[in-house]
């Protein structure tokens, strides 16, 4: 598995609000160690009588040795949030909160990109590794099982469809990660793909591109020339009119790289098995992983 | 979000970029005053949200104010129909009449954020007033892109290279740096996805200008310009759209028959890939979005369902945020004021699926439960056969 | 370059800082006129460029207009006299009146930017309202910075974090993060080398207040705050170093009667150093700077004997782009108008030392050549005795 | 030798002003290949008949192969130059102009800071290695000699002064390096003595230090720690009052560590050899030598 596992330990920023709150809730039943929470002005209390609330996420990692983040601050706060976590140290920083200004995440990406840290998202249901019963974000805990795939993508229910794919198929996953549908993320296909190529616990990937920018096709050429481990790649949104904002602020044509069909060519030749149809991702793994 | 050309060119000025003299009329009188003021031979343009106007005949030159009336009473009030609309067209309730302002250039400049640069990037070229895809098409080696770093931002080199690289004369490349750097703080300073000019023109007297301007705005980055929201032009978007955008429901009008609503935006996009794949044809995109509850549910399917062309529904759900149970609950609720006769589809999965279906099926509204995408196609196009 | 606080209290206010209410008087009536305006009890305090003006009487609380006007006649038109200042003093032409708040807490808050770090540092203490310096020395664990990265520039968390370290009331964190933002804003915007709040204080009513204020402006940055300069008052530096400034000579007076001249700051320094090194006290630091001709160097040397402390110049050049022989005609052009009887000892290497020797020797000055460091110092000591 | 040698191939940024073609002819004339000058307008033409010109630094580069650019370009405009150079692909970057504001040099810095890029300066006389007769700065060449001591400094013509002293004493120049006098430059002690450290023509360093910043503490852990090679330090400023501007906008003490006596003691922990008074730099070069 890669990014978050049993060693992980979890700070929720924004552990006060409505969806933090929810969220954190579900992750603890999953089995994540919540071991802190942050919210300015909040210092000092205890969240559901169990975590211990901090002012800043400086306190929360001195105190409690938090080395994941889980972001449900609102977007124009969310900025501050990212960086806070970067600051303290935190190593994998999962933001879920959508619409984020574009320079704002550009920014970030600027600032983070020569530190150890992976940012996940924003815009992003987060990351889980079954296998560790650790669930760092928004998606359906009961959905996985553990097991050697590994799953990436842009979207968020449609990945919970995959893994549901999978699970039924009888393939469990190692880690899943969604990067998330903005048109600038922390991470790329590219990034969780090069931890994919190094995790013993990994024996193939499931991508999941969408139409808007070139990130699958930097994915391509990354797996052409250096992943190991087969691939088994969706791209939704061949019928998106350009110009048109399909619900991500990522998803969106402006170019001839940002279609669909251009994603699929490019993946296809890197060597990628292509998902026929939305409803056949879990078979078509199994029977690339036959091959 | 899209605003008008005369309000780019507004937000152009004050940030120190040279654009033609005019003003924007409502009225045929209006036109003609505005024309009368600049002298008499002007250019009218139609005010919509759509490329392509030009060919569409949304742009007239005339030589005097009466003209320049009869241009105004032939565009006001009727609806434009260019390669970019749909055969509805759009409206146009206002047009900018400006000067004729004499080329012996044009350019193309423009500014977007790379997704992978994960920068700005300022795009130029020599072959501007044409639609930049055909020239990246015909000839790539015509487009110059320049990166913005975030660190340094916008640096009168990057001006300078660009502007000679698109064999500026020499004596106008400091004005052209200039314009590239007003360019980019309007980029950075009003949150824009995009800034375009196309085309910037060189007079024959070496001054530049934005001949046309398009200014999309980062509909994320609201909260810190309160006067954005303002310049939205409902009318230029679909009725529908405006309307879900009330409710933070991403939905984008299509062509075909068959309405659809999913949660999320990329199971929305495979929906609708799968619905094409079946010869169909979807009549819309819709993501519930994120944190649904019974009642966003509910306005969702009312949308769908306002659509006339819409023939038949399906309704994707996979429980994660939003349980199946809150869904059908909004489904039902919904359905009980509306009474469609419309077939519905409905394929449920993950978090409370049973739960949902139960009461789908429970409520007594003719749903047909599907366990699977292939499943749902097949009941589709039954529908779709009666 | 040093503006005076109440400078730098208006410009923290147009960046949404709050200060004292009050105003600045020239003289005793105005004084009490803003007193009277505030309602009687007042700070009257000394307008100056120089720190430790509590201690030395330039900070006056009075209890009606009358006494502020009393304040006001002990202070305009007198030197005051600090721990920072020479025996001489800095004129008080102004004085500033502002109500007197009532304080919890002092703290103090300052920005500069760091050489190592190559960033702006934010530095914060809950001991405010003393010498940072002292602090540092005895407490130096409440000194807190935070390094704000120029890519980002500066983040709420920061304001945060800092004020919680502070041990600020939770009610109170965001407030003072907002003015440590503020703070950080004039400090870019304003192209400052240090912005300083000592003391902000804490009201016992929660609110957050600059009792103080101090920005130092880079003079370097000048070409793009046109308005800069009108901020500096001339009045408070020594006149020589006025006059210097205009001619783009870098001259610092000192106590000694050494006059020096030399060309390059780091030799220049490293002169005064011998001199001390031999029981010598150089007058001045007098660095002619790049690009000298020989006008600058009789201006240089003007401005050496223009001093009356001088009582023997030392004149060092090492020729590179400020040639030995232009220095040396620079010299004899200005001895030739002053004719000053003081004995001038002159060392010369580099770039035609020896024509510059020449030169001097065939002027008729008496200047006493010398070869190196060591034997000017020897040289300057046996015309010392005299 | 460090930075710069017989392969180094200098464009003169700022070529058609006085400044910049009064020195560019004199590093010409001491042995300096000079490829190009660029001033934006003045493309296509050559410089006393000699040097091309061009408008931008790319295409310098790119018509000429220059690797090392020499700024002369006035304060205003020299952050642009100076970029415009790192972009260009330009390895070592002397710029000599005075008077950069000081938050433009954190932007540059920040910037650069990941680059394989050497900026010496702002505010700076250059460097020479006079053993490849290559002399990229304005500094009198005639008083240096080919040898093996390596001098970096803050100061201009203290350096000077320095290096006449080690030619008078015997001792040649491998490099010599003034880093500039601002409080933030874009090469530190550090930089250039790692490069010292590792050169096989450097048997030791003079450096010269001033008051203001703390670039010679830095300098005294580093040798410390690791600095293989004999070093004579000098810094000057002992007896300048405090919060005064001496000439340098970096020389000026605005706290503790700013201090020359700090320094000095610094260094002389740290095991360099302190020079008694600064007209004795050669002397105890060469006593240090000797050891």
């Amino acid at each position: 598995m890669i990014l978050v596992n049993e060693n992980t330990r979890v700070v929720v920023q924004g552990i006060t609000g409505r969806e933090g709150g929810f969220h954190a809730e579900r992750c603890m039943a999953y089995g994540t160690q919540i071991v802190a929470g942050v919210t300015p002005g909040r210092g000092g209390t205890l969240w559901q009588d169990k975590v211990p609330v901090f002012d800043t996420m400086e306190q929360a990692v001195r105190e409690t040795g938090a080395n994941c983040s889980l972001i449900f601050v609102p977007a124009p706060f969310a900025t501050d949030a990212i960086l806070e976590a970067v600051d303290a140290g935190i190593g994998v920083i999962a933001c879920i909160t959508e619409g984020i200004p574009v320079q704002e995440s550009v920014k970030v990406y600027s600032y983070l990109k020569d530190k150890r840290v992976h940012l996940i998202g924003p815009n992003c249901p987060g990351l889980i590794s079954p296998g560790a019963r650790c669930k760092v974000g928004i998606m359906p805990g009961d959905i996985h099982r553990p097991g050697t795939i590994g799953v990436v993508s842009r979207s968020g229910t449609l990945t919970y469809e995959a893994v549901a794919q999978l699970t039924e198929a009888g393939l469990g996953q190692s880690t899943c990660v969604g990067i998330g549908g903005d048109p600038v993320t922390g991470t790329d296909f590219v990034d969780i793909l090069k931890l994919f190529n190094k995790d013993p616990d990994t024996e193939g990937v499931v991508l999941i591109g969408e139409i808007g920018g070139a990130k699958e096709q930097e994915a391509a050429r990354y797996i052409k020339r250096s992943f190991k481990k087969p691939v088994v790649a969706l791209v939704v949104g061949a019928t998106a009119p350009p110009g048109k904002r399909m619900g991500h602020a990522g998803a969106i044509i402006t170019g001839v790289s940002g279609r669909a069909e251009e994603k699929i060519r490019a993946l296809r030749e890197a060597g990628a098995t292509i998902v026929p149809s939305p409803g056949e991702i879990g078979v078509t793994m199994k029977r690339a992983l036959r091959r | 979000m899209k605003i008008h050309e005369h309000q780019a060119k507004a937000i152009f000025a004050r940030y120190g970029i040279p654009v033609p003299e005019g003003g924007v009329a409502s009225t045929p009188q209006e036109a003609r005053e505005i024309a009368q003021r600049l002298g008499g031979r002007v250019v009218v343009k139609a005010q919509v949200h759509a490329g392509g106007r030009g060919r569409a005949g949304g742009i007239k030159v005339v030589d005097s104010p009466e003209a320049a009336q009869q241009a105004a009473v032939a565009l006001l009030g009727k609806h434009l129909v260019t390669h970019q609309t749909g055969p509805e067209g759009v409206p146009v309730s206002k047009v900018l009449v400006e000067q004729v302002v004499p080329v012996e250039r044009e350019l193309y400049l423009a500014i977007v954020v790379d997704g992978s640069g994960k920068a700005p990037v300022i795009i130029g070229s020599e072959a501007g007033g044409m639609d930049i895809e055909e020239v990246a098409a015909i000839h790539p080696e015509k487009i110059l892109q320049v990166r913005v770093d975030p660190i340094i931002g916008f640096q009168p080199y990057m001006g300078r290279d660009l502007a000679y690289a698109m064999h500026l004369p020499s004596a106008v490349v400091r004005n052209a740096a200039t314009i590239i750097g007003n360019l980019h703080r309007v980029f950075i300073d009003e949150d824009a996805t995009l800034a375009e000019i196309n085309p910037l023109v060189l007079t024959p007297d070496g001054k530049l200008l934005a001949l046309d301007g398009k200014l999309n705005l980062d509909d994320d980055a609201f909260f810190r310009h309160p006067t954005h929201q303002q310049l939205q032009d409902p009318e230029q978007e679909d009725p529908l759209e405006v309307e879900a955008g009330k409710y933070d429901i991403s939905y984008v009008k299509l062509d075909g028959d068959v309405g659809c609503m999913v949660n999320g935006a990329g199971l929305a996009m495979a929906t609708l890939d799968v619905i094409n794949a079946a010869h169909a044809q979807p009549a819309n995109f819709l993501d519930i979005g994120g944190g649904g509850d019974e009642a966003k549910v509910a306005q969702a399917f009312r949308l769908v369902v306002a659509d006339p062309k819409v023939k038949r529904v399906f309704i994707n759900v996979f429980g994660g945020i939003l349980r199946c149970d809150v869904a059908a609950r909004g489904i039902v609720q919904a359905y009980g004021e509306l009474k469609t006769p419309m077939p519905i589809v409905v394929r449920m999965r993950g978090t409370n699926a049973e739960e949902g279906r139960q009461i789908l099926n429970d409520s007594g509204i003719p749903v047909r439960l599907v366990a699977d995408l292939k499943e749902a196609i097949a009941q589709l196009q039954q529908v779709g056969r009666r």
